[in-house]
């Protein structure tokens, strides 16, 4: 009784595990290249957008090295680097910001190689819809404010809300989103200004070769 | 490659999961107190029929295979209630179709007027009525449950059904049901 | 010796939780002594007055009685006898007013009294130790001894336990507002009370006894200080003045620190426990045969031209005994007078005046409306908990209010709705003027009646079952019987036959088959119409 | 004349709720009386609208529930929740800021779940709540104390300020508030949490001028005078000691041990006690008998509880003070609380 | 016919997921600050929930009893999963509006709810149209709810539509005022509770106010004679 229960039941569910997994695995399989091809439109379009086509000429997403910072975290960060003819003109790094309101928010932060700030994007975010989520450049420019700014130093005080006697506003009621990105912008472009040199003459690594993909779409 | 491992870990996993909820199906299997029984349990056994069934138990039975639990007068909303619980359903109304929910009545005999014809003795369902052919009848007062099946049957209607009387002992605390003597004022 | 025992015999007095201090109101009624009243013309005595079985009655209508003549006997269910209030002729029995919150009917004797007031013979007793313990029991029976506190409870039923006791213990407690009966009755007669401990002692075979008196009554402290060196076995203990330290619970707390456990008795934690009028009713009834058929009653309330405690005749109606205590009810013909039987704080009303007093009918209070202003409608609880601080039985009463509200009597039993005493304090504090007692009793009917319902639901299904039983046995015998019948008459048949004769199961057969070919037809009919139907 | 039958006990002690609610309400007064003398008239204003509010609200409430009206106003409960509410808001905030919150906690935190006596939540800290994480800058802007002011507001100018939101001379609140001396006015907790937070000492933190000898000025005499109300509502027995005792305890233990052991970077314990709403909170808001504990060693732990999230939220949340959420979080453990401090009955097992 | 009839009004209204069997109420809340997200979350339910139907009754006469849950959260999980990577691939812009509420998709238990109540005791196409219902009544909640705290939070509707339903959408964005300080509370958690709540008690209210003038089906009843064999 109990054997033949056992043994119809573990077929059973082990054929339905095996069938589902197949299903999972196949559509995985034929959607892999497609997904792949996406995100690296979006990358693309997100990049574009900060780093305009009049600062670079190479394809900014094969460009891609991987750095590691005490200052930006425990995980190695991708950099793209912009180039005209082979002349360093900007780069952009993946920054994440550990303390907003409902845990970390990531960054796409530019930066002009004579130090100014060419543009900042909010990649992901969980913060509160309507109040934080102002850091999303579709629902407002506040991100904007950044372009073009510059860090003096870490002791640099214009560089904080102005409720902390800061430069950037915070918005209506949300003090710590806006506070915690213009931290991580502020870290990133400090580390930025050391850092650039290695930066530019490290190897593009990013994408394994095997990961390569042949066809890269048009900026938009 | 990895499409095979995949395969293989979740295949096993799921292998493994089925034969041990296999051996916990039969292994644990709780034997529980028949659904029917515990229904039966809450109606009040008045065996009536007003449900349409013939005794509190077919009714119990009805009941476990999902039909409704409103049809109770002698229950009441209590009793529906009571099932509600037990059945994991929400609590109706009584369905008035089935009649109206009434206080306790107990059948009585008059009995001058009984002729003696058994016809109410084989008409009750808990043999609470004495009595022999040509002879006269009485009911058992506390073993009546009130159904007022014995009084259809009657062939010259010498059965009433009575509020069961209250006494102290059974008083409900209904301070406003007391009559309160007017007295004339002397002033 | 224990330290808690050592402690109880050096007199130490514990707290219990809660209680509260409501004007006491004592000194209208307990200044005068006790007064005997004028007899009345009739007297009105229910059959019941106690709680258990009641006897059977032992006197006819027009039977002419006499004081102190039982009216029913103990017989075999051990019934508590009801005695004659005076002499005079029985003109009815049955059903009359009772005195019960209900205001319900039940059977009562009236007596209409012929004003002579002769006694029944009685015998009494020199020597109590010569009789036996049973013999003693029977005595106070006979009697018809209950308890005087307030649930009547018979006497001789409470000591029959035989258990081993620590201590009786003499209530003289009378924490209720208003009332002074035990108060004057210890004051005038604590020689008969220490008697009748005495004869308590003895039956139940217990060491010592304690008697307690709270604070609030000095003359009858004194009355016992004062006999008292002469009786080593008895001890005086004086409780604080607080409501309701006089509740048998709360004073065997209060005396020894024990506590009756939940649905226990008294007897479980080795005490018994009899009140000061118990005491007193017992003395004469063992000493002096005399039954009980007169008590103490404080009449008191300010509608009450002439407060105080009075000797009334068992049976005495509570029209009879405000008369002659002066009753002025309300002027006002548009309000309402409360005529309380009992104190202020667990009476009930009296619907009308003809409930007859009886054993347990300590007080007649008839108060103003200014004094003791009616209850004003009853608001919102705001759960402040007040109810739970003077809880003296550390429930929640306002848990256990909402569960009532709510019907679920599960949940109140959680909530330990049986271990209540009805005090009424948590009543008394609430500021939303909730009636939780009343949602309290009323809860405990139900619960009480649907466990009947519910018992006599289980022997309606055990009838029921054995009723299908037997109708399927007889059916089964029937059939057996009709077998056996068209057994014979097969065999019959075949004899018939093989002797010759036309079979008359030819015939029968050529009828059954022309009626099965006649369904078989209808049935194909139904069958093509019902297709048709479908196809539409 | 009538016999009357009616359930016993049939004599009544006699202090009913409107009697309660009235002393809650008249130990309100020295509280409000300081906070007028410190943040001005607008306090008046925010009563009374606060009042209006709650009277209207209460009456339509009643009046859809198909109950009487009157028996609603009577009890004063809804009075108690609109002055509690009134006094927890700054003093010049907008006029609809109270309207709001005094609707919402009278119609839905009260009369939703069933009016008097039945609701889960304290209802003018649900109120509170709905203000404060709706509006924040409204709800955290402050009055300067009368003592730092430099400027007085006029009466006129409170008037406006609530109503219209500018001064006759058209300032808003906020260019009020930072232009007088160039220096935001946030309350001393704020202050106290946002210095901390940019790594300055504890010494330094309590330079700025809103900190006196003891604690905040003005805040610390608010509470003071809140003290001395509850005080009063424990001697009249209105209220019993075990929530404020328990809550002071419960903030002043967690908070001493964590200033002894982090002396620099911690608010210290007397600020805490004296500083927000903690002494309203103890005295008049944990005490709403209708949604805290009900036994008294429940009502210790309920306070306890409050008590220990304040100084949570205070040192490690995002809000600056936090009587308001501890209380709420208190309120839905209160079923629990209770079940487990259910005292023993007679004759359970228990020892006198 | 009438099993289509009972099963639309079964889905939509008596027996509702989110108002009725409040079944899937912590993706509800969570997602539903304005009605694109919320009509997002919605389909996707609506998606998944008619094809676990469809499986689960298709499969239900080869599952044992005591296996049936694991399969039926296999078959869901299945489900989303491949539904997310298709998404993700050819539909990139609404993958990135729905992205993160569809893995929630999983742990709804209106769907596993209904594959146990329904689809496994049912035939598929009726199992079909039950998913479709139930998917639709679900979807309709959460749009009502997405309007309500939209409107009351935000003072727009539709807001950021054109991520969802393509570029032309963008248009559909109302505003229906502006308001310097908006109501937060009703974006924020709490306020999907308490908007939720009312939704509900505006449910029962109808309920009751119809039960209330329905007229009463005039039924008559055989009483059984219990003792007449």
């Amino acid at each position: 009784m109990i054997l033949k229960s056992m043994q119809r039941n573990g077929l059973i569910l082990a054929g339905f595990a095996v069938i589902a997994t197949f299903l999972v695995v196949m559509t995985s399989l034929l959607t892999k290249s497609e997904i792949e091809r996406q995100q690296q439109q979006e990358l693309l379009r997100v990049l574009n957008q900060i780093i305009p086509a009049s600062k670079h000429n190479n394809d900014l997403y094969d460009s891609c090295t991987l750095i590691s910072h005490p200052d930006l975290g425990v995980q190695p960060r991708r950099v793209y680097r912009a180039l005209v003819d082979g002349q360093p003109t900007a780069a952009a790094m993946e920054v994440t910001a550990p303390n907003g309101y409902s845990g970390a928010i990531h960054l796409l932060v530019a930066m002009n190689v004579d130090g100014s700030v060419a543009g900042v994007r909010t990649l992901q975010h969980q913060e509160t819809p309507g109040l934080g989520d102002k850091i999303e450049l579709r629902k407002n420019d506040w991100i904007l404010s950044f372009n073009g700014q510059r860090v003096n130093g870490t002791d640099d005080t214009r560089w904080a809300v102005k409720r902390d006697d800061g430069m950037f506003d915070q918005f209506t009621g949300a003090t710590i989103t806006p506070r915690a990105v213009v931290q991580a912008v502020k870290r990133a472009a400090i580390v930025f200004e050391k850092e650039q040199q290695a930066w530019f003459t490290a190897p593009a690594n990013c994408h394994a070769p095997a990961d390569t993909i042949n066809t890269v779409g048009e900026p938009q | 490659m990895t499409v095979v491992t995949a395969l293989i870990v979740l295949g096993v996993l799921a292998l493994a999961f089925g034969l041990v909820l296999g051996f916990a199906a039969v292994r644990f299997r709780v034997e529980s107190d028949p659904i029917v029984d515990q229904i039966d349990a809450l109606l009040p056994q008045t065996q009536c029929g007003q449900c349409g069934y013939p005794g509190c138990r077919p009714y119990a039975e009805a009941i476990a295979n999902g039909d409704e639990i409103n049809k109770c007068p002698p229950g009441g909303q209590a009793t529906i209630n009571a099932l509600a619980d037990l059945m994991g359903v929400e609590a109706k109304p009584l369905d008035s179709a089935h009649g109206e929910e009434d206080v306790k009545k107990v059948a009585v005999i008059r009995e001058d007027e009984c002729i003696g014809c058994t016809k109410c003795i084989q008409a009750c369902p808990v043999d609470a009525i004495l009595g022999a052919a040509k002879q006269m009848h009485t009911v058992i007062a506390h073993e009546c449950t009130g159904c007022d099946l014995c009084v259809e049957p009657c062939p010259v209607d010498c059965i009433d059904m009575v509020p069961v009387p209250v006494r102290p002992d059974n008083w409900q605390w209904d301070l406003q049901q007391i009559p309160v003597k007017n007295v004339e004022s002397s002033h | 010796m224990s330290a808690a025992t050592k402690a109880i015999e050096a007199g130490h007095i514990w707290t219990f939780p809660g209680g509260i201090h409501p004007p006491e109101r004592k000194d209208r009624s307990n200044t005068t002594p006790i007064e005997v009243l004028p007899l009345a013309k009739q007297f009105i005595v229910p059959i019941k007055q106690h709680s258990g079985p009641v006897g059977d009655l032992l006197v006819a209508v027009g039977d002419n009685v006499k004081a102190g003549q039982p009216l029913t006997q103990v017989g075999i269910n051990n019934a508590l006898p009801v005695h004659v209030p005076t002499s005079g002729t029985v003109s009815a029995i049955g059903p009359g007013r009772i005195a019960h919150p209900s205001g319900l009917t039940d059977t009562v004797i009236t007596i209409d009294a012929d004003g002579n007031d002769e006694f029944y013979s009685f015998t009494p007793l020199a020597d109590y130790t010569t009789l036996s313990r049973a013999e003693l029991l029977d005595r106070i029976r006979q009697a018809g001894v209950a308890g005087l506190g307030g649930a009547g409870f018979p006497t001789a039923q409470k000591l029959a336990l035989q258990r081993p006791l620590d201590y009786l213990i003499i209530n003289g407690v009378e924490c209720e507002p208003y009332i002074s009966a035990d108060d004057r009755l210890m004051r005038e007669h604590a020689q008969t009370i220490i008697d009748g401990t005495e004869i308590l002692l003895h039956i139940a075979g217990c060491e010592k006894a304690l008697i307690a008196i709270e604070a609030n009554k000095p003359e009858a402290i004194a009355a016992f200080e004062a006999l008292l060196p002469n009786y080593p076995q008895l001890a005086l203990r004086v409780v604080p003045t607080k409501y309701p330290s006089g509740g048998e619970k709360q004073l065997i707390q209060l005396l020894t620190g024990r506590q009756v456990p939940s649905r226990g008795l008294p007897i479980d934690v080795g005490l018994v426990m009899q009140n000061v009028g118990t005491a007193f009713a017992v003395a004469q009834a063992v000493l002096n045969g005399k039954p009980l058929i007169e008590r103490v009653v404080t009449v008191t309330g300010d509608n009450i031209a002439k407060p105080g405690n009075y000797w009334v005749r068992i049976g005495t109606t509570v029209a009879e005994l405000l008369n002659q205590c002066g009753f002025n009810p309300v002027a006002d013909s548009k309000q309402e007078q409360r005529v309380i039987m009992g104190g202020p704080m667990m009476g009930f009303t009296l619907p009308d005046l003809d409930v007859p007093v009886v054993k347990i009918t300590n007080c007649i209070l008839v108060p103003s409306n200014q004094e003791l202003a009616p209850a004003a409608e009853e608001m919102n609880c705001i759960r402040c908990g007040a109810c739970a601080d003077v809880c003296p039985a550390q429930l929640l009463p306002q848990q256990m209010q909402w569960l009532a509200k709510a019907k679920d009597y599960d949940g109140l039993e959680q909530q330990n709705l049986f271990d209540c005493i009805e005090c009424g304090a948590c009543a008394y504090v609430c500021p939303s003027e909730i009636p939780l007692v009343h949602y309290y009793r009323k809860a405990k009917a139900e619960i009480r009646n649907i466990a009947r319902e519910k018992a006599k639901a289980e022997v309606a299904r055990e009838r029921f079952e054995a009723r299908q039983e037997r109708l399927e046995r007889e059916k089964q015998e029937r059939l057996e019987r009709h077998r056996k019948a068209a057994e014979a008459r097969k065999k019959a048949q075949a004899e018939a036959v093989a002797q010759g004769g036309d079979n008359p199961q030819d015939a029968v057969q050529a009828a059954i088959a022309r009626a099965k070919a006649r369904k078989a037809a209808q049935a194909a009919a139904a069958a093509k119409q019902n297709q048709e139907g479908d196809d539409e | 004349m009538t016999f009357k039958i009616a359930a016993s006990p049939h004599t009544h002690q006699r202090r009913t709720t409107q009697q309660v609610m009235r002393w809650v309400y008249f130990a309100l007064i020295p509280g409000v009386l300081a906070q007028t003398y410190f943040f001005g008239f607008g306090v008046y204003i925010q009563l009374a609208l606060a009042l209006l509010t709650a009277w209207v609200a209460e009456g339509l409430c009643m009046r859809m529930r198909g109950r009487p009206i009157g028996h609603a106003w009577q009890d004063h409960t809804a009075i108690v929740t609109a002055v509690l509410l009134a006094v927890s808001i700054p003093a010049l905030a907008p006029w609809w800021i109270i309207v709001m919150g005094t609707a919402f906690a009278i119609v839905v935190v009260k009369h939703v779940y069933g009016g008097v006596g039945q609701n889960l939540f304290n209802p003018a800290m649900a109120g509170y709540v709905l203000l404060l994480v709706s509006f924040p800058v409204q709800m955290t802007s402050w009055p300067i104390p009368a003592e730092l002011a430099q400027i007085q507001v006029s009466i006129t100018d409170t008037i406006n300020l609530i109503f219209t939101g500018f001064t006759s001379a058209g300032y808003n609140l906020e260019q009020l508030r930072m232009g007088i001396d160039g220096m935001t006015m946030a309350t001393p907790l704020d202050s106290l949490r946002n210095d901390l937070n940019h790594q300055l000492t504890l010494t330094e933190a309590l330079n700025k001028p809103i900190f006196g000898d003891i604690a905040g000025i003005g805040w610390a005499w608010v509470n003071l005078a809140f003290l001395a109300g509850g005080l009063v509502l424990i001697k009249q027995k209105i209220i019993s000691w075990h929530i404020p005792g328990g809550l002071l305890v419960g903030l002043l233990v967690p908070s001493a041990i964590y200033w002894l052991f982090n002396p620099d970077q911690a608010i210290t314990p007397m600020l805490h006690l004296l500083s927000g709403a903690t002494m309203l909170g103890a005295f008049f808001i944990a005490t709403d008998p209708v949604t805290a504990a009900t036994s008294n060693k429940g009502r210790w732990v309920f306070g306890l509880l409050v008590g220990f999230i304040v100084f949570a939220i205070r040192t490690w949340g995002g809000y600056p003070d936090a009587v308001a959420f501890a209380v709420l979080l208190a309120n839905m453990c209160v079923p629990i609380i209770d079940r487990y401090t259910q005292p023993v009955a007679y004759g359970h097992g228990g020892r006198s | 016919m009438s099993t289509y009839k009972e099963l639309t009004w079964q889905g939509l209204w008596n027996n509702n997921p989110a108002l009725v069997q409040l079944l899937g109420l912590c993706p509800l809340l969570a997602v539903t600050a304005t009605v694109t997200n919320a009509l997002g979350l919605g389909l996707a339910t609506l998606l998944v929930l008619v094809g676990s139907n469809i499986t689960v009754s298709l499969v239900r006469e080869f599952v044992p009893k005591e296996i049936r849950i694991p399969v039926f959260v296999m078959v869901i999980a299945t489900f989303v999963t491949v539904i997310q990577l298709l998404m993700n691939a050819y539909v990139y812009g609404l993958y990135q509006a729905l992205g993160i509420f569809i893995p929630l998709i999983v742990t709804n238990c209106a769907i596993i709810g209904r594959a146990e109540a329904y689809a496994s005791k049912s035939p598929w196409h009726h199992a079909a149209f039950d998913g479709l219902m139930m998917g639709l009544g679900f979807t309709l909640v959460l749009v009502l709810l997405g309007g309500i705290r939209e409107i009351i939070g935000n003072g727009t509707l539709f807001d950021g539509a054109n991520l969802l339903l393509g570029e032309w959408a963008a248009g559909l964005r109302i505003e229906l005022f502006t308001v310097d300080y908006p109501l937060l509370l009703a974006i924020l958690p709490p306020g999907a509770f308490i908007v939720m709540g009312f939704i509900i008690a505006g449910k029962n209210w109808i309920d009751q106010y119809r039960a209330a003038r329905a007229e009463k089906p005039e039924k008559v009843v055989t009483r059984a004679r219990v003792t007449s064999q």
